[in-house]
């Protein structure tokens, strides 16, 4: 019975950190823009955190850099437990456009295990919201 | 026996935890749909806080490392001890658990407990956010604190009574002193905003400046704890504006005094979430100009005013 | 006295106009979604049309495509979605009108092995 | 008072996008700064060589989440110009509507975020709200909301008929009446005042020592735009006035996007108006002769250079790319000494960083 009422309020709460470890800002001005009017995902109880240790669902856009690949994994371990990873965006999910790049290592599941990949070159707020509530089932 | 049971009762039910619980998470929503409406969004459903809640309480509670662990536990429940004890004193619907000549002191004090553990949080926290947002914390406290007591001192000067219950319900028999005190009701409210650091006041906490300032680190229950700390404390509040501005419940009428003071309550809660919508954020060494050098002086001018009217 | 307090309360009109109009929000996921046939998303192949010139593969900026060739007639198409930039370069290159950037967005896949696929197999034995 | 040392970044609500800061604090006021880029260094221009020119057009147009299609128009000008093709009137106007309407779709997204950094949520969402009729218009154009693929080599692969260029005209005029409020908004709100004035100052003389190009070198007072000064596409067909203030601050910044973004809607109107028939494209040839080539357009931000050298071949043997984001980085030092840490979010929103752009 706690579990199911612990289960429903994290599917009712999902609280978002967003990441950019290498990515073009189109998948991030799309996140961002899920905040908005149009799309205003709090309509589903997602706030956009500010703290890695109030979020629950990691989102990250962006092939994983060279740089910026120790801070995503130091990131990724000050969410506290339970968490989820969604890779946003096809560069995120296997690196698409700069997977040759020197400086690029792929994508996100390089680094961290990733529970859901949204593809899309940006995707569209729609495509995220259903990738978010895909998440949401799995819970 | 039934003295304890009564007491259990107060302190449990109504208006005690269960009942200030409720009226936090309905006042939650409340803001935030309101908020969303007005900027042109739907906002969250009527579950909302309450599923924040729960998933917090349910979360992994990470200590960062050289945190004082004591501390970090203690200080959120302090302050929610402190907020609830504060809830006891303050009448809701011509109901109170526990009133004395001098209530309303008590109950000033109680409620800037939070603000001082908040800073404390702050400071002992291993973030520097955390430390630059508890500093902020009690620049804000010092600079809000002091109209917000001398707008408040005006009722009681007024009725002549320091007992928040018999404010109220002198008003019943006169009229609403937020129509005698227009001025020190507007402080009262800025002075609210300030202590429950709403945006335009949200400079301790402030997103994209200090990420979550004193809150920073703090993660699962502990840091819901500190959320539920400030949506009571905003139910608190607001109850007191009710009763010391707006009459309480009006004893007389023939509604139900609950409902007019549930009218009255969302009519402040209503006030807030449009300040809150209607600016941007100060800066700290902004508001502290406006603390001390526009409202500290008005606040002064309207003590001043009142007791030569009403002590004259 | 008045500009002045105009310009503390500038938002309160736009307010009072905001609680008549209804909210710009969409109504999806709670309702079914409907995007504009403009907008350019998934990519579909038709196999029959197909003749695995591989013009697709050479322009795709992402290398989303590729054709495995045995001979002329025995060769495999894959497009990996998960790689795919949703540009539209494949169906300009396509000289013989196979490919299609269709109004719907690929849907979220929990493994991403899930969003590669064979879209065109050709396993003729050559006579 | 003890100094200390806050970072900022690479993860922090103030910066989309990776960026790392080190401040050493006094109290609340900034002593000295430290910056750190490279965290979306991708290693685009060495991926440019790897792939032939078509391919590149849209690897180019992923420099930036944001002004997508001003690199591309950059990068396909300086292709057509190595090849000598001469692209007809019609693609040019329809290139130049895209540049426009992003201009628009950018400066109000960059409203929105100095709005979200100084704790101005409803004009976030206002101007975000507003920025969707931009976004639908360009999706309805190209079928992309953010990367457009508008362009190709000799020309452009999109077309507008006259039902939706009426539509299109309809939909300006909403988009105006909204952005006039927010210009009135700009003038008169106290509390936004408060926060954008005297903050992020830049004199004309750093300007120049800096070379800051764009709507920041406007703001304060020096007269650069590439839209007027070099014409390239359409821009020497339309009529339209640089803007420009004199205060240097960030407030004088928003002034100047916003009154940009009047004006950019009056150019709109004007090429949509105007737009002469024709064909698109003009057929281009896969291997361009050698050559080199410096592109140069008037983005969102400011001047974007692209320098294309070709071998013969049907890849480029080098394109190096510059973008406006950074000459303002090099000012963020200067901007920041002395200001208050509440400042800081809004020192960067004011020169409007770009740093996928910078770092490519």
């Amino acid at each position: 019975m706690l579990e199911r009422i612990v289960r429903w309020a994290r599917r009712k709460s999902p609280w978002i950190l967003h990441f950019n470890s290498g990515g073009c800002n189109g998948c991030d001005i799309e996140i961002l823009d899920l905040l908005t009017p149009r799309y205003d995902v709090e309509r589903l109880g997602i706030l956009k955190e500010a703290s890695p240790r109030h979020a629950d669902v990691l989102l990250c856009t962006g092939p994983v850099t060279r740089q910026s690949r120790d801070r995503l994994r130091r990131i990724y371990e000050q969410i506290p437990a339970p968490k989820w990873v969604v890779a946003v965006g096809s560069c995120s999910c296997s690196g698409g456009v700069f997977r040759d790049g020197y400086n690029v290592l792929g994508g996100i599941d390089q680094v961290l295990p990733v529970d859901v990949y949204v593809p899309g070159c940006p995707c569209r707020p729609e495509a995220l919201i259903d990738g978010l509530a895909r998440l949401l089932e799995m819970i | 026996m039934t003295e304890w049971l009564s007491v259990l009762f107060a302190l449990l039910v109504f208006p005690g935890f269960g009942f200030l619980l409720a009226c936090a998470l309905a006042f939650q929503w409340i803001d935030r749909r309101v908020e969303a409406r007005l900027q042109g969004r739907v906002g969250p459903p009527w579950f909302q806080p309450l599923a924040d809640l729960i998933k917090l309480l349910a979360k992994e509670d990470v200590l960062p490392v050289g945190a004082n662990e004591i501390a970090c536990a203690a200080l959120p429940m302090v302050s929610l001890a402190a907020v609830l004890t504060a809830a006891l004193y303050i009448p809701v619907g011509g109901w109170v658990a526990r009133t004395f000549e001098g209530d309303l002191i008590v109950v000033l004090f109680l409620l800037s407990i939070p603000a001082l553990a908040y800073f404390l949080a702050g400071w002992l926290s291993v973030s520097v956010y955390s430390v630059v947002g508890g500093s902020r914390s009690l620049l804000q406290f010092f600079s809000y604190e002091v109209p917000f007591l001398m707008a408040l001192s005006g009722p009681a000067i007024l009725s002549g009574s320091w007992s928040i219950s018999r404010i109220a319900a002198q008003q019943s028999q006169a009229v609403w002193l937020a129509l005698v005190q227009p001025l020190g009701f507007l402080l009262a409210l800025v002075g609210l905003i300030g202590k429950l650091k709403r945006s335009p006041f949200d400079i301790p906490k402030a997103k994209s400046e200090i990420v979550a300032g004193p809150l920073t680190e703090f993660s699962g229950r502990k840091l819901a704890l500190w959320h539920l700390t400030m949506h009571i404390q905003m139910v608190v509040g607001i109850f007191l504006l009710v009763n010391l501005f707006l009459g309480g419940s009006d004893v007389g009428v023939t509604i139900p005094g609950v409902l007019i003071f549930g009218i009255k309550a969302l009519f402040i809660l209503l006030m807030l979430s449009v300040a809150s919508a209607l600016y941007a954020r100060l800066r700290i060494d902004q508001l502290a100009n406006i603390g001390w050098r526009v409202l500290a002086p008005l606040a002064l001018a309207q003590m001043l005013a009142t007791i030569w009217i009403g002590g004259g | 006295m008045l500009s002045r307090l105009r310009s503390l309360l500038y938002l309160l009109p736009q307010f009072w106009r905001m609680l008549f109009t209804r909210p710009v929000t969409v109504r999806y996921p709670f309702a079914p979604l409907k995007l504009p046939s403009y907008f350019r998303g998934k990519v579909t192949i038709d196999p029959e049309l197909c003749r695995g010139c591989g013009m697709c593969a050479r322009d795709c900026p992402a290398f989303a495509l590729e054709l495995e060739r045995e001979s002329r007639d025995n060769f495999r198409l894959i497009h990996y979605h998960d790689r795919c930039a949703y540009c539209g370069q494949c169906e300009a290159s396509c000289n013989f009108g196979a490919i299609k950037l269709v109004n719907e967005f690929v849907p979220a896949a929990p493994q991403r092995d899930t969003l590669s696929r064979v879209m065109v197999r050709r396993d003729n034995e050559e006579a | 008072m003890t100094k200390i040392t806050i970072p900022i970044g690479p993860q922090h609500p103030a910066l989309k996008e990776p960026l790392s800061f080190l401040l050493t604090v006094e109290g609340e006021q900034i002593l000295d700064s430290a910056l750190r880029i490279g965290y979306v260094h991708r290693g685009l221009e060495r991926i440019c060589q790897n792939r032939n020119y078509v391919q590149n057009v849209h690897v180019v147009e992923r420099v930036c989440g944001i002004c997508s299609h001003i690199h591309t128009t950059t990068y396909c000008q300086g292709v057509e110009a190595l090849l000598g093709l001469q692209v007809p009137p019609r693609a040019l106007y329809l290139r130049t509507l895209l540049c426009e309407l992003e201009r628009i779709h950018s400066h109000l997204l960059w409203l929105g975020v100095l709005a979200e950094y100084i704790g101005f949520t409803t004009i976030f969402m206002y101007a975000w709200r507003d920025r969707e009729i931009v976004l639908d218009i360009m999706e309805e154009l190209s079928g992309g909301r953010v990367a457009h693929a508008a362009n190709v080599i000799g020309g452009v692969s999109i077309d507008a008929d006259e039902a939706h260029v009426a539509s299109i005209l309809d939909r300006l005029d909403v988009l105006e009446r909204q952005i006039k409020l927010f210009l009135d908004l700009i003038r008169r709100e106290r509390s936004f005042q408060a926060r954008t004035r005297g903050v992020g100052h830049l004199s004309a003389e750093q300007i120049r020592r800096y070379c800051v190009v764009g709507p920041a070198a406007r703001a304060s007072g020096v007269d650069v735009d590439l839209r007027r000064d070099a014409p390239y596409a359409a821009y020497k067909w339309l009529n339209f006035q640089v803007i420009t203030a004199e205060e240097g601050d960030v407030w004088a910044r928003t002034m100047v996007r916003v009154l940009e973004t009047i004006e950019s809607l009056h150019m709109c109107r004007q090429l949509l108006t105007e737009l002469p028939a024709g064909p698109l494209t003009v057929r281009a040839p896969r291997r361009v002769p050698p050559g080199e080539v410096v592109s140069r357009t008037e983005a969102p931000r400011g001047e974007l250079i692209y320098y294309i050298r070709s071998d013969g071949s049907d890849r480029p043997a080098r394109v190096k790319i510059r973008t406006p984001t950074l000459t303002t980085l090099i000012t963020l030092h200067d901007q920041l000494a002395g200001v208050h840490t509440a400042d800081v979010p809004v020192v960067l929103a004011g020169v409007d960083l770009c740093i996928a752009c910078a770092d490519r």
